[in-house]
């Protein structure tokens, strides 16, 4: 049998994804018996023109991470579609928009001013941003920003999914497995490497079912019980509302979940999701209470949209305010 | 505080027609009574307070010189009164009756205790017993009337009652809070059931 | 009323405060405050100019607010005495009404409030009723919409002594309504305010609706009861001609009113219970029955005259059926609603009644009193022996005690009450009280306790409340357990300390000692001194080894027998719950003390041989 | 005919022995409850009067196979305007205690589990204001269990469970969504988006605090700018329906539910507001404005009042883009 051409790509993203692949370890020698990789610039010599000059469909799979920030991340995405034969959503980033999503909140022009002209500790006398054109000698090139981020299934057909920021390696190892065994998949057919359940299923921890609490905690206001469940404690947990498959790696740390594994299955909007989960456990009986705990939910899109603003209704609905649509590749359609 | 010659105390347990009779049996009352100290008599009958059951103990004072009476019974709020005067007419003074309320307190409130009820009231009659062991004649005091009625409200019912005071010849002050007498009645339109007006 | 204004034998005292009232029966002293009314009543001949040319309109209470008076007015045009009145919050003093007034001169703004001394020998007590705050049901939109009214206002409305001239209106815009529903039973029967029936609604309500029908026959009338009560004379037929006349009777209580804000209709949504289904009214005005309730000032009243109050707040008469509208003073009597809600018949012969028992003492030159009052020990009064004493006089709430150093306290019989709170104050056990000695009750408690005294509960009570409340258990028909043994003083004042240590000291299991509650004690202040007295209790037993839960003080009313059943009860219970020989072990703890403390009292007459020789030799 | 005779007391008696069943025998029968009762909107035969009247005679047969046992939500409207001040629903819980324990069932519907996808998580068991919902062991998992006898189908479950593993026959999710989007209602682009020239409000309405039809058609006259959808309860929203109302052309969300302390399902009212608030505070952070989100309580005593709200927020959302435009 011919070896799986295997191809790994970097877009807007911090470098976790490609670093949840390495930590595959030994398996990577077993990995390399069965494939080729035949692009992976993170890790080996490659060059765009190198998949330039691939025929469409040369490559097998290709494992995808990162958001689609620039506009090098949209001219690679195509690229990348066009010569895989299986389009891979590999992390967050690239599922759902991940954190880099945040930043549609307030637009990538307050997100560049902010990163580049005003952070502290930033020194940047010229007020040089990136993609736009600057007076200095010698000066490199760099991609525009899109106004928006975008995941990968925004902008190209994906074949399928996985999970996670990162995402495990079990998991990463057992979605590989998947693919080169149960062969390559339909579009958008699936998630990859996960557990059909949400991450409460896999949660140790106690709950005793019927505690509701009048507000909610900070991590850093009180430090948790180990063994009760968060949010029985008061403590916002994206647990009932986050697919299952990280093996409750937070949660055995002490910390809460804060959803990095999208929503269940059937589920078209986490942070409505993770919304209700916490609105349930109000203990308030009146208004004022409420209000009360209303009031102790800092930060909300932070909170319940940590991982998927990219993709929520919330940022399609923000979008519409802004009334300039940007023209994408294959329109929203419901994912899954 | 002087105690007589000799004391002869009367009990008298009544039966109230089954309103203690039914609970409890008053013979045997009177039975344990009659072995009381310084009793010479107890008898139980059916309506102590009817004709019949005062004249009895007006009988029995005279013809077996009680000088302390206790009649077992209903409440001193009920028959105190009646019994006094009963004992008066036989020439004893009303203080030396006492009674022992063994219908409100004690047959009315335990029938489903018949032992129980039985129990109280024999210890209830010989606390009186004792009681009556120890009082002696009282004399009541006689005070002055001064003939004049005070009404206070000036409603319907006021007014009533200041209209017949006044009308027996008794001088009578009409207080009103309010700046017109008339109350509430005044506030009407007609009145039922005549519908006549009010005022 | 014009009879009463006629009859010179009547002293009208309008506008006029009873303040306070001392005495007793034939020697009852009133403090009457009489308010100024800022119009001399000698010279006002009721011509009305004054209030011609008043500028000045406030709310007339005689309407309920719903019309206006001028400050310087009559209540209502054929008020008695017909005098006039200035009120002086809300004059502004411009002086027309003197000008107006002239040669009459009847004005006079220095005119002060004046008290006067009245001595009778009898008083009746009609203070009336109050109608109940119908916004206390929120539900039936009273004050939420305009066009829900009471039926007071409907009295008003419907008058042509009135504000309107008797043209009934809505009070949205002043419009005929159609459609009238009335709501029975508003603050009465119901759990949440009043439990008691308020008698006369329902007849009120028929009689509003006939009148109005008989008026406008187009009218739609609609009475939501729970209950028709039309028992007295003539009622039925009343009530039959009503139904005759197409008012239509509805078997449903409203479970709410509510308004189109547009049209200020409104919607009573009931339960028409012989159809078994909800129906809802559009009814252009709502009338409530409100429940008649007891004036607000009768708690006061209640303490100036030393007289009870129901549970419902109502006067309590001495006895509800043999002795009516006597009060349990002596000397005081009740008529009319205060006593109980009552229509115009039953307050109109009630008052006779009153007057006819008022009249029993007042047509008798001299009146006899039951002489179970104090008597001082001269030789026991440490007063006498040149000490500073004066307990005694300072526990009399009648002032029947003098004591003057080196003499012994003497006590005025005609002015003693007779509740004995002197009596058991006094440390020298100087003071006892006739027909209730301290041998006179000792000896009841050497019999009750001589058999099984660890099984009972040895309770004191008052005479005049918590008595009459074990009599009230008796006539309700509460049950409760036999273990508790009554012993009856006046008052919880007579329950002298040394009492309850003897009865602990003959072992008794529990000892309750219960009277009135402060605002019922029938010697104005007895309650409070026993109050006092027993807080203390408690913790000299606890230092004795006497478990302090065996000892319970409850206040309890002639009305409440339901509390004392359930008193005897919990302390039944306790008692089971403890330990036999426990009890026992204290009583012997606790015995040289108890008896230590009880020595004085041996010198008292007959008292040795009680506390030493047991009492009953029942022969069984 | 019933014979009076056959009356059962030890039936009176077993009741009067639950907890809450002591006052049986204190009620006479005035209606109040039965007038208040929201239940008999939907079900003209629910009568709780008629049910404690046959129970204080002792019928036993007719009460405990009759399903108005089952239907008392335990709202507690009742309750305080009761003049016998007889605690209803505890009453009626104490004639279902005695009904469980001789064989007789909730007639249902109730909530359905589905137990390949729960995860246990217990948000259902928290939010359920009737505590129906259990964990049980399925396997090595804990799935959610719904005791039937104690559901009322009320929903809040289905729409708090962030797996979607609950469902109900009645007002799905499906059933929801489709009412919105009937006759192309939302699918368009809206007044704010450029598209409809008039502003479009879609008004869920929580059926139990609209009391009467003519409230509801109030709303009707409005005409087609606004579209109903009836919820069991405001707490069954779900913001995701709300967040996709306003994407696909809706102007406004309008959230109608009972005022605080009146909720047919206790806490309901207040899930549904909560949720409102939090989403309001969503629209607010990613500078959407707030306007076009609104909850709006009903309470007992309103009349003709919802249609007034729904056109207070037309017109705020109009003011919306005047205020644009002067900008």
């Amino acid at each position: 049998m011919d070896k799986v051409k295997l191809a790994v790509y970097w877009a807007g993203a911090c470098g976790g994804c490609d670093i949840a692949i390495v930590e595959l370890g030994e398996h990577l020698l077993e990995l390399a018996q069965v494939a080729d990789i035949v692009f992976w610039p993170c890790a080996m010599d490659f060059k765009l023109a190198d998949v330039e000059a691939m025929s469409d469909g040369y490559i097998d799979i290709t494992l995808f991470n990162g958001s689609i920030r620039t506009d090098e991340d949209l001219h690679v995405a195509k690229l990348l579609r066009s010569r895989s034969r299986a389009l891979i959503a590999f992390g967050s980033c690239a599922t759902e928009g991940c954190v880099p999503g945040l930043s549609n909140v307030r637009g990538s022009d307050y997100a560049l001013e902010r990163a580049y002209l005003e952070a502290p500790g930033t020194e940047n006398t010229q007020g040089m941003l990136p993609g736009r054109a600057s007076n200095l000698p010698d000066s490199l090139h760099l991609p525009g920003l899109r106004p928006q981020v975008r995941a990968l299934q925004d902008v190209v057909t994906v074949d399928a999914f996985v999970r996670g920021c990162p995402p495990n390696y079990e998991q990463v190892w057992k979605a590989i497995n998947q693919l080169l065994t149960e062969g390559l998949p339909r579009s958008g057919e699936r998630l990859l490497g996960v557990d059909p359940r949400s991450l409460c299923d896999q949660c140790p921890r106690v709950r005793i079912g019927k505690i509701r609490v009048p507000r909610f905690k900070r991590i850093h206001e009180a430090i948790p019980d180990s063994e009760q469940c968060f949010l029985e404690q008061g403590f916002i947990c994206a647990g009932p509302a986050t697919h299952a498959g990280c093996s409750a790696a937070c949660i055995k740390a002490n910390m809460p979940c804060r959803g990095c594994y999208g929503p269940p299955e059937g589920v078209r909007d986490q942070g409505s999701a993770i919304l209700d989960a916490v609105v349930a456990g109000f203990a308030g009986q009146n208004d004022a209470a409420i209000q009360e705990a209303l009031a102790s939910i800092v930060d909300p899109i932070g909170t319940f949209y940590r991982y998927s603003y990219a993709v929520s209704l919330l940022n399609q609905l923000a979008e519409h305010r802004n009334a300039q649509p940007e023209a994408v590749a294959v329109h929203a359609e419901p994912k899954r | 505080m002087p105690v007589d010659d000799k004391l002869r105390v009367g009990v008298y347990i009544c039966s109230c027609g089954a309103n203690i009779g039914s609970v409890i049996d008053p013979a045997a009352v009177a039975e344990y009574a009659s072995h009381l100290p310084d009793v010479v008599l107890a008898r139980d009958y059916m309506y102590m307070c009817g004709d019949p059951g005062q004249n009895l103990i007006r009988k029995d004072i005279r013809q077996y010189k009680l000088n302390r009476v206790v009649v077992a019974a209903c409440s001193v709020r009920m028959h105190e009164p009646t019994f006094r005067a009963c004992v008066a007419d036989a020439g004893l003074n009303p203080f030396l009756m006492e009674m022992a309320n063994i219908r409100e307190q004690d047959t009315w409130v335990h029938s489903k205790d018949p032992e129980g009820a039985l129990l109280k009231a024999k210890e209830l009659v010989a606390a009186a017993v004792a009681k009556v062991r120890h009082v002696f004649p009282l004399t009541t005091i006689t005070v002055a009337v001064t003939k004049k009625a005070m009404v206070i409200g000036g409603g319907v019912a006021g007014i009533s009652a200041a209209l017949d005071l006044a009308d027996m010849g008794i001088p009578t002050y009409l207080v009103e809070k309010e700046l017109s007498i008339g109350g509430t009645m005044a506030q009407l339109n007609k009145t039922f059931p005549t519908m006549d007006c009010s005022i | 009323m014009v009879d009463a204004a006629r009859q010179p034998l009547i002293d009208v005292m309008a506008y006029s405060d009873v303040e306070r009232v001392d005495g007793y029966i034939g020697n009852f002293r009133a403090q009457v405050r009489r308010n100024p009314r800022y119009v001399l009543a000698d010279r006002c001949n009721g011509c009305g100019a004054c209030s011609r040319v008043c500028p000045i309109e406030v709310p007339n209470s005689f309407e309920l607010d719903i019309a206006p008076r001028k400050a310087i007015d009559v209540p209502h045009g054929q008020a008695v005495p017909l005098i006039y009145q200035i009120d002086i919050d809300n004059c502004i003093k411009c002086y027309q009404c003197v000008t107006a007034c002239g040669h009459l001169d009847a004005i006079d703004f220095s005119q002060k409030a004046e008290v006067v001394d009245l001595d009778i020998g009898a008083i009746v007590v009609a203070t009336g009723f109050d109608s109940f705050d119908a916004t206390k049901i929120p539900e039936f939109g009273y004050s939420r919409y305009p066009n829900v009214i009471t039926a007071m206002e409907m009295e008003r409305l419907a008058n042509s002594a009135g504000p309107t001239i008797g043209h009934l209106v809505r009070p949205s815009d002043g419009k005929f309504p159609h459609s009238l529903a009335i709501i029975q039973c508003v603050g009465s029967r119901d759990k949440r305010f009043n439990e008691y029936c308020s008698g006369f609604c329902c007849m009120y309500s028929i009689k509003n609706a006939l009148y109005l029908k008989q008026a406008h026959p187009e009218m739609d009338i609609c009475i939501f009861y729970m209950d028709i009560r039309t028992p007295a004379k003539g009622y039925e037929e009343f009530y039959n001609r009503a139904r005759q006349m197409g008012i239509r009777f509805i078997q449903g209580r409203p479970s709410q009113v509510t308004e189109d804000p547009v049209t200020h209709n409104l919607f009573v949504e009931v339960e028409d219970q012989a159809l078994g289904q909800v129906i809802e009214m559009e009814a252009e005005m709502v009338c409530l029955a409100a429940a008649a309730i007891p004036r607000g000032d009768s708690e006061q009243v209640a303490s100036m005259l030393t007289l009870s109050r129901s549970p419902s707040g109502f006067y309590m008469e001495y006895h509800p059926k043999l002795r009516p509208v006597d009060s349990p003073t002596d000397g005081i009597f009740l008529a009319g609603a205060i006593q109980g809600p009552k229509d115009i018949p039953a307050s109109v012969a009630q008052g006779s009644a009153a007057a006819s028992r008022a009249a029993r003492v007042l047509s008798k030159d001299t009146w006899e009193i039951e002489p179970i009052v104090a008597r001082v020990d001269a030789e026991r009064c440490i007063s006498a022996q040149g000490k500073k004493c004066g307990i005694c006089a300072r526990a009399c709430p009648y002032g029947a005690i003098t004591v003057e150093q080196g003499y012994a306290a003497v006590v005025t019989p005609a002015k003693c009450h007779g509740c004995g709170g002197c009596v058991a104050e006094c440390p020298q056990d100087a003071i006892r009280q006739d027909h209730f000695t301290d041998a006179q009750v000792v000896a009841q408690l050497a019999v009750l306790l001589k058999d099984s005294p660890q099984e009972k509960i040895l309770a004191f009570m008052c005479h005049w409340c918590s008595y009459g409340g074990a009599d009230n258990a008796g006539t309700s028909h509460f049950e409760y357990p036999a273990s508790s043994r009554g012993v009856r003083v006046m008052c919880s004042a007579r329950m002298d300390q040394d009492f309850i240590l003897d009865a602990f000291r003959r072992g008794a299991g529990m000892v309750l000692v219960s009277g009135c509650h402060p605002q019922d004690c029938h010697y104005i202040t007895g309650q409070q001194v026993a109050a006092r007295r027993f807080e203390r209790i408690p913790r000299t037993l606890e230092r004795m080894g006497i478990n302090p839960e065996r000892f319970r003080v409850e206040w309890i009313s002639a009305a409440e027998g339901d509390k004392y059943a359930r008193v005897i009860t919990e302390m039944d219970a306790k008692l089971k719950s403890m330990d036999r020989g426990q009890i026992i072990a204290e009583t012997a703890r606790a015995l040289p003390e108890i008896n230590n403390r009880l020595k004085r009292w041996r010198s008292v007459p007959y008292m040795a041989d009680l506390l030493t020789e047991p009492e009953l030799e029942a022969v069984r | 005919m019933i014979r009076l005779s056959q009356a059962d007391h030890t039936f009176i008696e077993q009741i009067m022995a639950e907890p809450g069943g002591e006052n049986l025998l204190t009620c006479w029968s005035c209606g109040t409850c039965a007038a208040t009762c929201l239940v008999r909107r939907f079900d003209s035969s629910f009568n709780p009067r008629l049910t404690l009247h046959q129970a204080g005679l002792g019928l036993r047969g007719l009460v405990l196979s009759s399903s108005e046992i089952w239907q008392c939500s335990a709202c507690d409207a009742c309750y305080p305007r009761c003049p016998r001040q007889i605690h209803i629903s505890e009453v009626m819980g104490a004639i279902r205690s005695v009904a469980i324990r001789e064989g007789f069932h909730s007639p249902g519907p109730s909530a359905l589990v589905d137990e390949q996808v729960c995860s246990g998580c217990a948000v259902c068991t928290r939010v359920c204001p009737y505590e129906a919902i259990d964990r049980v062991a399925l396997g090595e998992h804990m799935v959610a269990h719904v005791n039937a006898d104690k559901c009322m189908h009320c929903g809040i479950c289905m729409a708090s469970c962030p797996s979607g593993a609950i469902t109900l026959d009645t007002f799905s999710d499906t059933e929801l969504v489709s009412r919105m989007f009937a006759d192309g209602w939302l699918g368009q682009p809206g007044y704010l988006d450029g598209g409809s020239t008039i502003p479009r409000i879609l008004v869920f309405v929580c059926q139990w605090s609209v009391r009467t039809d003519a409230e509801l058609q109030r709303v009707y006259n409005l005409g087609s700018q606004v579209r109903v959808v009836n919820l069991p309860c405001s707490g069954r929203v779900d913001p995701a329906m709300i967040l996709t109302a306003l994407n696909d052309g809706a102007d406004g969300v309008l959230l109608a539910g009972c005022q605080e302390g009146e909720c047919h399902y206790k806490r309901g009212t207040l899930l549904g507001r909560s949720k409102v608030g939090l989403l309001r505070a969503l629209l607010a952070q990613a500078g959407i404005a707030q306007e076009r989100l609104a909850f709006v309580e009903l309470g007992a005593f309103d009349r003709y009042v919802l249609s007034g709200l729904v056109q207070k927020m037309l017109h705020s959302i109009e003011s919306l883009v005047a205020a644009a435009v002067l900008e």
